[in-house]
């Protein structure tokens, strides 16, 4: 994943979500050492302080947690976390978005009803 | 004063200090690297090699100047003149023959003339003497000379001839002599040799004279006081 | 994981390794040295002094040649390059790597004396390049030759004293460019301070430059000449490390 | 320990007051920036902290010790600027050499690599060197020193892009293998936003503020709308910055302590969010002529005659 350094979002919690990712589609598994702040930062380019931040949002979050001087582990649940947390914050703004959007277009609820069954079916083909 | 001497060398020493300096940022082609290092090793390479040559020149110690004055000076023999005066030149020390004529003569009157001696001055002088017959004898007195102490290796004698009665006596040709001195330096000095006499150089050996005997009856003319009778 | 160590560290060590900086760096010491050598051989290869004697019948001409002409160049040199040594260009060189002030002064300072040895021992040694030359360039006529120093011992006093003396003038050299640096006025003050009360005493009667003179160079006892000289440097040079102490470099 | 610490430094230049009050303390083993306009300080507060320079009054230490004259902070700092002079005679190879003798840390195999990396030819002068060269060579003597205050004081000056990039990557690179204490003081504050740990804006010789670089990246927002729309809500907010464009739009950067509701309703409000990045906010907070006239006001001025 290429860090967007321009966004709003500041690069400690973008490399959280990679790792996220990561935990989600299994490159990292159930207490498996995650990698250091040193290697995030060799790998990002960016300044290991950075990364070791968004390590600790992540252990505070409980989804990894720490071994005494051997570096940070994935916790048991964390997949499940991360989906439910991915779920009722980020799912919610993007649907909240969606809506501002479509205010500003003065589209009816039925219209972009209408429009989330469609992208659902194109969806829902694809992944069948 | 020392200084203003030396002000011609202190601006060239600056000159050549800017030349090879170049503390700042200024760019200088050519001269860069170790050059100055090769040059030191280079030069003192030179200098070892020409110290050992220096050793190996033929080369003859003098003493320095007031100690070459001391021993060879005309102190030691004053009355020089007055010897020939007196004409007991048996006293002199024979080194100081620089040369001896011995001429046929048997006239009865000698003319003696001496041109041009108003250049070089050599003091004649003329002793009649009976144990001489149809023959005369010249010679030629020199203190030896010497230069700081090292004597001369050509000597200059007049040159003489005799024809038909008249004894001539000319100049023959100046002896040229050209020295070195190689003088340490003052480094080497300044603690043992009489420093004061560094540039002192002494040549000593101006006197000279002529001494003839001629047969006793004789009769020696010549233009007024060319030369002095010598009365025992 | 490597820790980032503290290095304490000793004002010896860095005065050597300053030291042989400098030796590395500043070539054109000796390239000027040898030039101005050079120069002193060629400034003396028409002798130092000559008489001419006219006795009865006799031409003498002795020409003299000394390699005196040489070593004062070489002192002068000495004199110069110390001065040239405190420009901010050469003690910024110092701050380029690790130094302070006392560090850089006590490298530079051995670094002349370093110089002055080898200034004195070549100025010396050019006496007989110069004598050599002489011969081969002027084959006629005899050479003779004024007491050689009588043995080893001269020999080495002679060059003891004339590193004493570069050395000596070096250090005048470093007060003199310490007193510009620390303010540019004297680069004319100092000059005229100088030659102005030499004058001006002369006119009194007390002759400094003589004086000077006779003081060092005619002193004839060794020991004496020795500790002369080591004072005045010692003195000259405490001096103007004092002020180097005070001075900021890359303003 | 704390690498720099300065309590009330002052240092004048004639009339001028160079650092006036200066207060800064910096932990050990961090890269931190140092930014501010031509004159603040900068460069004056980096040569007191190499030791070069006497501070006038105030306290100043460098891992606990007293810069000026100091043999012990010259051994275990670095400063690196673009008047960094070493002797003609040398060539660079024989500088990074007399490096290698001098400094304890040095690692000569990383100078030797970085050397042939970017270039150089051993034989080459330092005087000789274009001044991206110039910078290029001395960085890599700062790095290679591996002193453990490493100062770089705009160390960029001349590098073209890639270079500059390569440094960049160079310097995280030999930080994260030996980590130690670098200042760093730039113009292109925005090119090294990922590197920099912290951030020190220096303002009129003394610290505007100094504060780690993700805070800094958030610490203000760019608010673009119809003057109208943003005329209220600015009104209580700290402005850093505006600029009006167009007919009636402008472009307003605040200080970004804004509750969620409120950015619900900006949005709502047709308002757009736009990050400002660290050397922006730098330069709009340094801004002496008064926060509306920019160099467009120049123009306009000379336009309307």
């Amino acid at each position: 994943m290429i860090l967007n350094t321009d966004g709003l979002k500041p690069i400690y919690i973008q490399v959280a979500e990679w790792i996220e990712s990561e935990i989600l589609n299994d490159n990292l598994k159930k207490d498996e050492k995650v990698y250091s702040q040193y290697k995030l930062a060799d790998m990002y380019n960016i300044n290991p302080a950075t990364a070791a931040k968004g390590l600790t949002k992540l252990a505070d979050e409980g989804i990894l947690y720490d071994k005494r001087g051997l570096g940070k582990f994935v916790s048991t649940d964390a997949k499940q976390m991360i989906m439910d947390k991915r779920k009722n914050q980020t799912l919610k703004q993007l649907v909240n978005d969606l809506i501002t959007e479509a205010c500003n277009l003065e589209m009816s609820e039925k219209e972009i009803l209408q429009m989330v069954r469609n992208a659902w079916k194109g969806e829902t083909n694809e992944s069948h | 004063m020392i200084l203003v001497l030396f002000i011609p060398i202190l601006l060239m020493t600056a000159v050549v200090l800017m030349f090879t300096f170049n503390p700042g940022k200024k760019k200088r082609a050519g001269l860069q690297g170790k050059a100055g290092l090769w040059m030191l090793y280079g030069y003192t390479f030179i200098l070892l090699l020409s110290a050992a040559a220096y050793l190996l020149l033929p080369m003859e110690g003098v003493t320095s100047a007031s100690e070459a004055e001391a021993n060879h000076g005309e102190e030691q023999f004053p009355y020089f003149y007055d010897i020939f005066h007196t004409g007991n030149i048996e006293e002199l020390p024979d080194e100081w023959v620089v040369k001896q004529w011995t001429l046929n003569f048997d006239r009865d009157e000698l003319v003696l003339e001496a041109p041009e001696n108003d250049i070089n001055v050599v003091n004649i002088f003329v002793e009649k003497t009976s144990d001489l017959e149809g023959t005369i004898e010249a010679t030629f007195y020199q203190t030896p000379v010497s230069v700081n102490g090292h004597s001369v290796e050509k000597q200059y004698h007049p040159s003489i001839q005799v024809q038909e009665g008249t004894l001539e006596i000319y100049p023959s040709n100046i002896v040229q002599l050209r020295y070195r001195m190689f003088q340490t330096e003052f480094p080497f000095e300044q603690f043992t040799g009489d420093k004061d006499q560094r540039w002192g150089q002494s040549v000593t050996g101006s006197d000279s004279a002529l001494y003839i005997k001629v047969p006793e009856h004789i009769q020696v003319r010549s233009s007024p006081n060319t030369f002095n009778m010598v009365t025992p | 994981m490597w820790t980032m160590s503290l290095t304490e560290v000793q004002t010896v060590d860095v005065v050597k390794k300053q030291i042989g900086y400098k030796w590395r760096a500043y070539t054109g010491v000796f390239m000027s040295l040898v030039i101005i050598q050079l120069l002193g051989v060629l400034f003396s290869l028409n002798g130092s002094g000559s008489g001419g004697y006219g006795r009865t019948g006799y031409d003498i001409m002795v020409q003299y040649f000394s390699g005196d002409i040489i070593i004062v160049f070489t002192i002068f040199w000495g004199f110069l390059t110390a001065l040239l040594f405190t420009t901010r260009a050469y003690r910024e060189d110092d701050f380029s790597f690790i130094t302070n002030r006392t560090s850089s002064t006590i490298s530079t300072i051995l670094f002349l004396f370093v110089i002055s040895v080898i200034g004195g021992f070549t100025s010396l040694l050019s006496g007989y390049l110069l004598k050599v030359l002489t011969y081969i360039l002027f084959p006629e006529g005899k050479t003779l030759l004024i007491s050689n120093p009588e043995g080893p011992g001269v020999w080495i006093m002679g060059l003891v004293s004339v590193v004493l003396i570069i050395f000596m003038f070096s250090s005048i050299g470093y007060l003199a460019g310490m007193m510009i640096q620390w303010n540019k006025l004297f680069l004319i003050l100092l000059p005229v301070l100088l030659f102005g009360s030499m004058t001006w005493l002369a006119q009194s009667g007390v002759m400094v430059g003589e004086y000077f003179y006779q003081f060092y160079f005619q002193e004839k006892n060794f020991i004496l000449y020795v500790m002369k000289t080591i004072v005045s440097t010692t003195g000259l040079y405490t001096f103007a490390a004092f002020i180097s102490n005070h001075l900021e470099v890359k303003k | 320990m704390k690498a720099i610490k300065c309590k009330d430094l002052i240092k004048r230049y004639r009339r001028k007051k160079a650092l006036d009050n200066l207060n800064l303390s910096i932990e050990e083993n961090r890269i931190v920036g140092l930014a501010g306009r031509n004159g603040a300080g900068k460069t004056t507060l980096m040569k007191i902290l190499a030791g070069l320079l006497k501070e006038q009054s105030g306290i100043v230490e460098v891992y606990g010790r007293r810069p000026f004259n100091n043999l012990f902070v010259s051994a275990n700092t670095i400063y690196i600027d673009d008047q960094m002079n070493f002797p003609s005679p040398l060539t660079l190879i024989e500088i990074l050499e007399e490096g290698q003798r001098f400094y304890y840390n040095w690692d000569h195999e990383l100078a030797l690599s970085l050397f042939n990396y970017f270039g150089f030819h051993p034989k080459q002068r330092h005087n000789e060197l274009s001044k991206g060269k110039e910078s290029t060579f001395n960085m890599i003597v700062g790095l290679a020193s591996r002193s453990p205050l490493t100062i770089f004081d705009e160390p960029t000056t001349g590098m073209d892009a890639a270079v500059r990039k390569d440094f960049y990557r160079a310097l995280l690179k030999d930080y994260l293998n030996h980590p130690r204490t670098i200042l760093l003081s730039t113009h292109y504050l925005e090119e090294m936003e990922d590197l920099l740990e912290e951030v020190v804006l220096m303002h009129n010789g003394s610290i505007f503020f100094h504060m780690p670089m993700d805070d800094l990246k958030t610490y203000s927002i760019g608010l673009t709308g119809k003057r109208t729309v943003l005329e209220p809500w600015a009104q209580e907010k700290e402005i850093f910055y505006t600029h009006d464009t167009g007919v009636d739009d402008r472009y307003l950067v605040i200080k970004n302590n804004l509750s969620d509701k409120e950015v619900e309703d900006m949005k709502q409000a047709g308002i757009r969010f736009s990050p400002v990045s660290a050397s922006d906010l730098c330069v709009y907070v340094t801004d002496e002529k008064g926060r509306e006239r920019g160099v467009d006001d120049v123009f306009n001025r000379s336009a309307d005659r």
